[in-house]
């Protein structure tokens, strides 16, 4: 049964032309977020399907439950990212910084962001997943370089150099991979797609794949923020509009990392053990780099763009641990650092346009000047640096335990001392911001649509922390098992 | 009990809480008071975990939610629901202070934390598997940090999140590496999984366990944190921090050590370094606590010094397992819990007795307090029981449990290789605890004694309201004091059940014999009472005069001042001590030097200040690859490539 | 019952005798100082002077201030009566080495706040000296004792103690016993303030301790408070002679061991008085600095009898 | 064509693309690097032929066609023209000299020989020593990459990594799926167009394409 996949990416495109098509930025604004709602309706059955275990496979597309988790992710982070758009951009409007056509425009390529992310977790071809994602970067270097300033323009002309040299190599593995899989399957039009590519993951030749991962790592990791090819990521984050970055960090990196895990299941039955390695080392460096930028950021985003890598760092050591509750908890970690990332970095748009700068030295007296944005700003704080009862906590112990039940006592130890490390320089960097008198001029922003998506990732990242129905934590199981060939 | 039952007393505990605490965020003038009574009627059924426990034997109870790792549930044994209903009626105390004191935040976040905090203890004294446990334990640290945060006191509170996260991720990852041996989350079903790990594993658990907890409470070097933090952090913040989430901690720390870790007796080696670390600890704090001019910071160096007492006697109990009696290590650990239950009682008081003192007096600083006990006679009384009990004068509860750590110290001859072990172990426990009782003098004498220090005069007198709390803390010092015995007797019976440890009472029944605290105390209130009785029948007249001023007329100042009085001791133990000696221009003269000793913390000094040096050196180190430039960011891509494809070619 | 009466009527008895003792002490001070020095008997008319008197208090002291010299006599009392004196087993079920020593604290607590209490500066300094020395003598008392116990097989019930060393007979007068014996007694002179801790008998501002801290008594307050140090010391002399020497000590209370116990009690009492005398006219007192010195000392003394219990 | 023939016409293609890498690297004019990337472009269509004619994939001749189009001709007239409209300048400034940029290429060169060589026996193409000279060239780009300072020589030198990656790519499987080569291979264009109006925009914002300039973002 085909269940209409390509509507996921339909919609999205038709919102798009749709908001260009709008009379004034805010009914743009509205469409996209009408847009992203239908796409978690759309994708709801297909998703579910997925979950309970039956793969969707037809034409281009393949939808399987991998693919669902990054797709609902996707989703959610959208619907937010268009709700808290709507507010921050008028307020852009009001204060002349860009016009109504560019609000328009940037729900265009908002749209067809969404479109291009939610591209890549359903076509089947790894070569078209490249495609893709190659498409993603060059719909968001739009949205990064959107406030024309010199700085924008840096950090964009930075992105899509890098992350193009990134995804260069990327396809150099893809080719690799291909070389290894028409060997064994011979000239099958299909020997790039990746349910054939994982059926005979066995047969491929270990040398090719090796060599593959390592291009795949290197390439995809760029675009996933992994150190050092993650130079990019503090620029693009910091100089995008603030729903931007917050899709960016909490749904683009995902999407890289969802091609590194397609190949790295695949290299996990080519060459047991390798790709594990491999992931293993560059979450490390990422998670250490990620703790040593964090401490010494004074920029509020940049912050948040660091503890991104560092949570990809983080996740890539669970999924290179590899054991079904070591994978377990690293795909609660994407769904939990992708819920809780856009809070902080709203409460952190809010900051930067109440207080009219980026720079945390500068911003004292939250708490008495935007009660509701320092409340929030503290509890996302608190949320991603991994303290209960949020979720972000669960998935780094999960992960942890995950390492120690492995025997990997000092990648365990290793983590901690950086989750340390980080832990101490973003509360400090935050709570010092906390404290002192009203700050005078600064214009606090108010709106439902600012203060309506915190509050619901508030509630979702604190309810994934403490409650797990049992359907998700066995649809989650049953990924960690098939992912960690448990199965 | 019935599961129904069981059911139904956990959420008239729990659930008035978790109201409590979204009460307490609603924005009005009412949300404080109706949020701590909230809280005060979970604490209050709190308090009643042991009476129900002795009705209706353990509660237990699993939540209709789970987890990520599973359901969430909870089980109340013996233990547990004695140190929840202890940690309850200090909860309650020190709430129903809160309440009416000035200096308590006004709104009702305050008490919405507290509520959390309430919530957050329970659940990790009661946890019976590891998620919940963890989150309850992370979460005492988030309310005692968020409670703890006033005015300017941002770095002393960001100090004290990230030591006591250290020790949080510390106790994590011993949890996690023991769920890796067990079978299963429960943790009731966990008993001496050091069979299944072998003894350096369960050695690394139980460092990991005690440096872990040992943050909490402040175990060297991981102390820093409390001085600067109980002495900005709002006063019922800090009296809940030393005493309910200690009990937490020494809790969770006995349990894992000695029912889920089990001690064997290869550990030999690492209790007496545990031993070490804690007598050092304790002795440090009591040194430290001499020089301190408030009393909040000599409060906190005290803590430091009980809890390491209690750590003491846990470690003599890991010792005591190599050829000791079961009657032996179950006294020693007796002694350990003992402790922190009456260090949890009369820490309170004494926090409470400091705080109003300052809502009294507007003052922070022992140097200009005085005279307290003249105005306030009630109040004096109150807290002489409360510096009694700190200096472990009988008959009130500090003496039992300290009696009890040098009896089973005394008891342990014998066994292997302890005998120079155990004498240095007394010596410890001696001077540490003669060194608290002169700071507890001090304290005591330059808060209450002697003549106002400062013009400034006694704002406001102390109302019942406030002294109520302090009055149930004074009669639960006594209290359990005299039925010291009886309460030694029960958690005897506790450990029992909740270690592998045998039961055997030889010893217990030899000590109702030796520790008599009744007799004491009848004895000498008696004698007391009797020769008082005797001299009012015989009444002699009593004049009042002024203090014999040797003919200059007395001024405020003119008194011993505070640091002059432990000054003999300093000099003594002077190598000790980081004191720098500081000359400063006089602003009244130009011609004059002013020399100040300042008592700066050697560890903060040498060992955080460098540390945090070092740690920032290498983020700026690793912070210049960022350096702006695309073209150095190829480079870094093309340096991994290449080196990566060497890497898998050649190896 | 009979138990009972022996007990109050040792009790009773080592009141009676403190300040004869302090008398005989300070007489035989005198003359080995070739003076002819008061009566033995002074201590009594003194004491009871001082009931007859009425009492000046400072206007800054509080209700602290008179409450604490009943404390402290109390607390003697109450050590009184669990101290073996003639009889060695009457105390049993609270008679504690322990205890004891915790009483002490007390005592030594609520002379201190004392001190504190009328805001002088004699009190302070005073207060504050004894605390110093208190925590030097704390771990060697403590573990003189434990010596003590260990070598009387791990109890600390006290009149568990002289039958046991009696029991072992003479082998028993090992390095260990005098090693801690003579830490006690360096105790013994510290905790009473003797030479050459403190002189009873100076008032000078700036040597004194002891009587630093009840510079602001008179009267009862002040007969009490002389009351219960000669009792003090009475209590220490007879610990020595009960439990570490405890030959003669009436075991049962049949009227001639009864004998024999007073008889030996009052004759090792004396002894130990003469000694402190001996060494009053002999020593100075020391630089205050320089008494960690002695008191580390006995420390060492008391740490060696403990491992000469297992090594020897 | 004769598969001997055939063989040696991709030989000598590849060896050419790789020289003519090499000689972007010595280039100081903009110019003749877009000439040297022209040219090596042409070799690489000339090589989709070669290889679409020996092997029978008529796909491969789109792609050379593509290619021809494009990357013969399409982006280097529209770079030229960019770079006299920008007054960019003729010279590539460049971060290292000469003879040490060539002799990095060497070692570039010898490191692409010592990976792919394991792989060689794995492939059973008629094309796969052509394997670590495509290695080469897409160091030799990325090399170019961190060396050279302006906007538009980056472009040359991703653009030239492309190449390469397009040699790999037929080297060792005669081309992918035709979906996916053209589904590449506009993406490709794309990148190029996007990156060219960004680096029209940063022109127009700076003054200039030398991204040396572009060095404010950082820690």
């Amino acid at each position: 049964m085909t269940l209409g996949v390509e509507l996921l990416i339909i919609i999205p495109v038709a919102a798009a032309l749709l908001s260009l098509a709008m009379p004034s930025g805010k009914t743009a604004a509205v469409v996209s977020v009408a847009c992203s709602a239908a796409v978690i309706l759309v994708s709801l059955p297909i998703c579910i399907k997925a979950l309970g275990g039956e793969a969707t496979e037809y034409g281009l597309w393949y939808v399987d439950r991998l693919s669902a988790v990054f797709i609902l992710v996707i989703g959610v982070v959208g619907l937010m990212s268009a709700m808290y758009s709507y507010g921050y951009l008028s307020r852009d409007v009001e204060e002349k910084e860009i016009s109504s056509k560019d609000e328009r425009q940037y729900h265009m390529m908002f749209n067809l962001f969404v479109a291009a992310m939610l591209s890549v977790c359903i076509v089947s071809s790894m070569g078209i997943l490249w495609i893709t994602i190659e498409i993603t970067t060059l719909v968001s270097a739009f949205l990064v370089g959107f406030y024309r300033r010199n700085s924008a323009l840096e950090a964009t002309w930075k992105y899509l150099m890098i992350c193009s040299v990134g995804i260069t190599l990327g396809l150099v593995g893809i080719t690799l991979m291909y070389a290894s899989s028409s060997h064994v399957l011979g000239d099958d039009p299909g020997a790039l797609n990746w349910p054939v590519l994982y059926e005979a993951a066995a047969g491929l030749d270990p040398t090719l794949i090796k060599m593959a991962f390592v291009f795949v790592i290197i390439g995809f990791g760029t675009k996933m923020g992994l150190v050092p090819m993650h130079t990019w990521l503090p620029d693009a984050h910091s100089q995008s509009p603030t729903p931007v970055s917050a899709m960016l960090s909490a749904a683009l990196l995902n999407c890289a990392l969802y091609a590194i895990l397609r190949f790295q299941m695949i290299a996990d039955v080519a060459v047991p053990g390798f790709a594990s390695m491999l992931m293993i080392g560059f979450g490390m460096l990422s998670l250490a780099a990620a703790a040593a930028f964090i401490l010494i950021s004074k920029d509020i985003k940049r912050m948040l763009a660091y503890s991104s890598i560092e949570h990809m760092g983080i996740i890539a050591i669970g999924f290179g641990i590899g054991t079904p509750l070591a994978v377990f908890g690293a795909l609660f970690h994407i769904i939990a650092h992708s819920m809780t990332k856009p809070l902080v970095f709203f409460s952190a748009g809010n900051v930067i346009q109440g207080y009219g700068t980026r720079d945390m030295d500068e911003v004292r007296g939250l708490r008495k000047t935007m009660p509701f944005t320092a409340f929030m700003l503290g509890a996302g704080t608190l949320a991603i640096v991994g303290l209960p009862p949020f979720s972000v906590f669960v998935g780094e112990i999960t992960i942890l335990s995950g390492a120690v039940s492995a025997g990997m006592y000092h990648v365990a130890a290793l983590t901690v001392v950086f989750i340390v490390l980080v832990f101490a320089g973003f509360t400090r960097n935050i709570f010092k911001m906390m404290p002192g008198d009203v700050a005078t001029g600064a214009k606090v922003p108010r709106g439902l649509s600012r203060s309506l998506p915190m509050a619901l990732l508030l509630v979702i990242t604190l309810l994934l922390g403490l409650f797990m129905p049992e359907g998700v934590s066995n649809a989650l199981w049953s990924i960690a098992d098939w992912f960690s060939g448990a199965v | 009990m019935f599961p129904v039952y069981d059911g139904l007393y956990l959420s008239l505990m729990l659930v008035p809480a978790v109201f409590g605490v979204v009460v307490g965020a609603v924005p009005s003038k009412h949300a404080k008071a109706a949020s701590a009574s909230l809280c005060g009627w979970s604490a209050l059924m709190g308090a009643l975990a042991y009476p129900l426990f002795l009705y209706g034997g353990t509660v237990s109870y699993t939540f209709p939610v789970p987890s990520a790792w599973g359901p969430y549930s909870v089980l109340m044994d013996d233990l547990s629901s004695m140190i929840v209903s202890i940690s309850s009626v200090v909860f309650l105390a020190v709430l129903s202070h809160m309440m009416r004191s000035a200096s308590a935040p006004r709104n009702g976040k305050y008490a919405s934390l507290a509520c959390t905090l309430f919530i957050a203890c329970v659940l990790a004294m009661c946890a019976d598997t590891v998620m919940l446990l963890l989150m309850a334990w992370e979460t005492v640290t988030l309310a005692t940090f968020l409670m703890s945060l006033r005015g300017k006191n941002g770095t002393a509170a960001w100090k004290f999140f990230v030591i006591a996260h250290v020790g949080g991720l510390m106790v994590i990852c011993s949890f996690l590496a023991m769920a890796s041996y067990a079978d299963g989350q429960t943790l009731s079903s966990w008993s001496d999984l050091s069979t299944v790990m072998g003894v350096p594993a369960s050695c690394g658990v139980i460092v990991l366990l005690f440096v872990g907890f040992g943050t909490k409470l402040g175990l060297i070097p991981f102390h820093v944190w409390m001085p600067d933090l109980y002495s900005s952090a709002p006063t019922h913040t800090s009296a809940l921090m030393s005493t309910v989430s200690s009990n937490v901690a020494v809790l969770v720390l006995f349990k894992s050590v000695f029912g889920y870790v089990g001690v064997s007796d290869e550990m030999y080696v690492l209790a007496v370094i545990l031993m070490a670390a804690s007598s050092f600890t304790a002795i440090w704090g009591a040194l430290e606590s001499l020089v301190q001019t408030e009393p909040k910071r000599i409060l906190a160096y005290s803590s430091m010094e009980n809890m390491a007492l209690v750590l003491l006697c846990f470690s003599l109990g890991m010792l005591f397992s190599d050829g000791g009696s079961p009657g032996l290590i179950t006294m020693v650990l007796v002694a350990g819990l003992f402790h922190a239950l009456n260090h949890s009682v009369f820490k309170s008081l004494m926090m409470l007795t400091v705080g109003s003192a300052e809502d009294c007096t507007g003052e922070t600083a022992m140097e200009r307090m005085g005279g307290l006990a003249k105005l306030m006679p009630a109040f004096s009384i109150v807290s002489l029981v409360a510096v009694l009990s700190m200096a472990a004068v009988p008959p009130f509860n500090g003496f039992a449990s300290e009696w009890l750590m040098v009896q089973s110290l005394m008891g342990g001859e014998g066994i292997h290789m302890t005998e120079i072990i155990l004498p240095l172990g007394v010596a410890v426990v001696g001077i540490s605890g003669m060194m608290a009782a002169v700071s507890y003098a001090r304290l005591y004498g330059f808060m209450f004694l002697g003549r106002p220090r400062s013009e400034r005069r006694v704002s406001k007198m102390i109302g019942a309201s406030s002294l109520a709390p302090m009055v149930l803390l004074a009669l639960l010092c006594f209290a359990m004091g005299i039925f010291a015995t009886d309460i030694m007797g029960r958690l005897a019976g506790g450990i029992g059940a909740s270690t592998t440890i045998p039961s055997d009472d030889s010893y217990m029944a030899h000590l109702a014999g030796t520790l008599n605290v009744p007799m004491l105390a009848g004895i000498l209130l008696v004698s007391v009472f009797a020769v008082s009785g005797l001299s009012r029948v015989f009444r002699k007249k009593s004049t009042r005069s002024p203090t014999w001023d040797c003919g200059t007329p007395l001024t405020e100042e003119m008194q011993y001042s505070s640091v002059g009085f432990s000054q003999p001791l300093v000099r003594v133990f002077h190598p000790l001590y980081g004191d720098v000696m500081e000359l400063s221009d006089d602003e009244s003269s130009k011609d004059c030097k002013r020399y100040s000793i300042r008592f700066a913390e050697p560890f903060a000094e040498r060992l955080y200040v460098p540390l945090s040096n070092l740690v920032m050196k290498g983020a700026k180190y690793v912070g210049r690859t960022q350096n702006g430039n695309i073209q150095s960011y190829f480079g870094y891509i093309l340096i991994v490539l290449v080196t990566l494809l060497v890497a898998v070619r050649f190896i | 019952m009979t138990c009972v009466i022996l007990s109050l009527s040792q009790a009773a008895l080592m009141i009676a005798l403190s300040p004869l003792f302090a008398g005989i002490l300070r007489k035989t001070k005198a003359r080995m100082q070739h003076r002819v020095g008061s009566s033995v008997f002074q201590p009594y008319r003194d004491v009871a002077k001082l009931f007859r008197k009425s009492e000046t208090v400072s206007k800054d002291a509080s209700w602290l201030f008179r409450f604490i010299p009943y404390v402290c006599f109390g607390s003697m009392v109450l050590l009184s009566l669990m101290t073996p004196f003639v009889l060695a087993d009457v105390a049993a079920p609270y008679g504690d080495l322990i205890s004891m020593v915790y009483i002490f604290t007390l005592y030594r607590f609520m002379m201190v706040l004392g001190g504190l209490e009328g805001g002088s500066v004699f009190g302070g300094m005073g207060s504050s000296r004894e605390m110093m020395m208190s925590v030097l003598i704390e771990p060697s008392l403590l573990l003189s004792l434990m010596a003590l116990s260990g070598l009387t097989g791990g109890s600390t019930v006290m009149s568990d103690i002289p039958p046991a060393l009696i029991g072992m007979g003479v082998i028993v007068l090992a390095p260990a016993l005098v090693l801690a014996a003579s830490s006690f007694f360096i105790t013994l002179l510290a905790e009473n303030a003797r030479v050459p801790f403190d002189n009873p008998s100076t008032h000078l501002e700036l040597t004194m301790v002891h009587e630093g801290m009840l510079i602001e008594y008179s009267g009862r307050g002040l007969g009490l408070m002389e009351l219960s140090s000669m009792m003090r010391i009475m209590i220490f002399a007879s610990m020595i002679g009960a439990l570490f020497f405890p030959w003669g000590i009436a075991l049962t209370s049949s009227p001639a061991d009864l004998a024999v116990g007073v008889a030996s009690m009052l004759l090792k009492v004396l002894m130990i008085m003469l000694a402190i005398a001996a060494i009053e006219s002999y020593l100075a007192k020391y630089r205050l600095f320089r008494l960690p010195n002695l008191l580390t000392a006995s420390f060492a003394l008391s740490l060696l009898a403990m491992i000469s219990l297992y090594i020897l | 064509m004769d598969v001997v023939i055939s063989g040696n016409l991709i030989d000598l293609c590849v060896v050419a693309m790789l020289l003519l890498s090499m000689l972007a690297m010595t280039t100081t004019r903009i110019a003749q690097l877009l000439n040297a990337f022209a040219v090596q472009s042409l070799f690489l269509a000339f090589l989709a032929f070669v290889v679409a004619d020996s092997t029978g994939r008529s796909e491969l001749y789109v792609l050379g066609a593509i290619t021809l189009a494009v990357k013969v001709a399409g982006i280097p007239w529209a770079m030229k023209n960019t770079a006299v409209r920008l007054h960019a300048g003729r010279e590539v400034d460049s971060t290292m000299g000469i003879p040490g940029s060539l002799l990095i290429s060497a070692a570039l060169i010898i490191v692409a020989y010592l990976v792919t060589e394991p792989l060689m026996a794995t492939v059973d193409t008629i094309t796969r020593n052509c394997l670590a000279m495509s290695m080469s060239v897409i160091l030799i780009g990325l090399f170019m990459m961190v060396t050279r300072r302006k906007a538009m020589t980056e472009a040359v030198g991703l653009l030239m990594m492309e190449n390469g990656l397009f040699l790999g790519i037929m080297s060792i499987s005669y081309g992918m799926p035709l979906v996916v080569e053209i589904g590449i291979f506009f993406d490709v264009l794309m990148v190029a167009v996007i990156i060219g109006i960004f680096a029209l925009r940063i022109s127009r914002a700076f003054d200039t394409i030398d991204t040396s300039v572009l060095r404010r973002l950082k820690e």
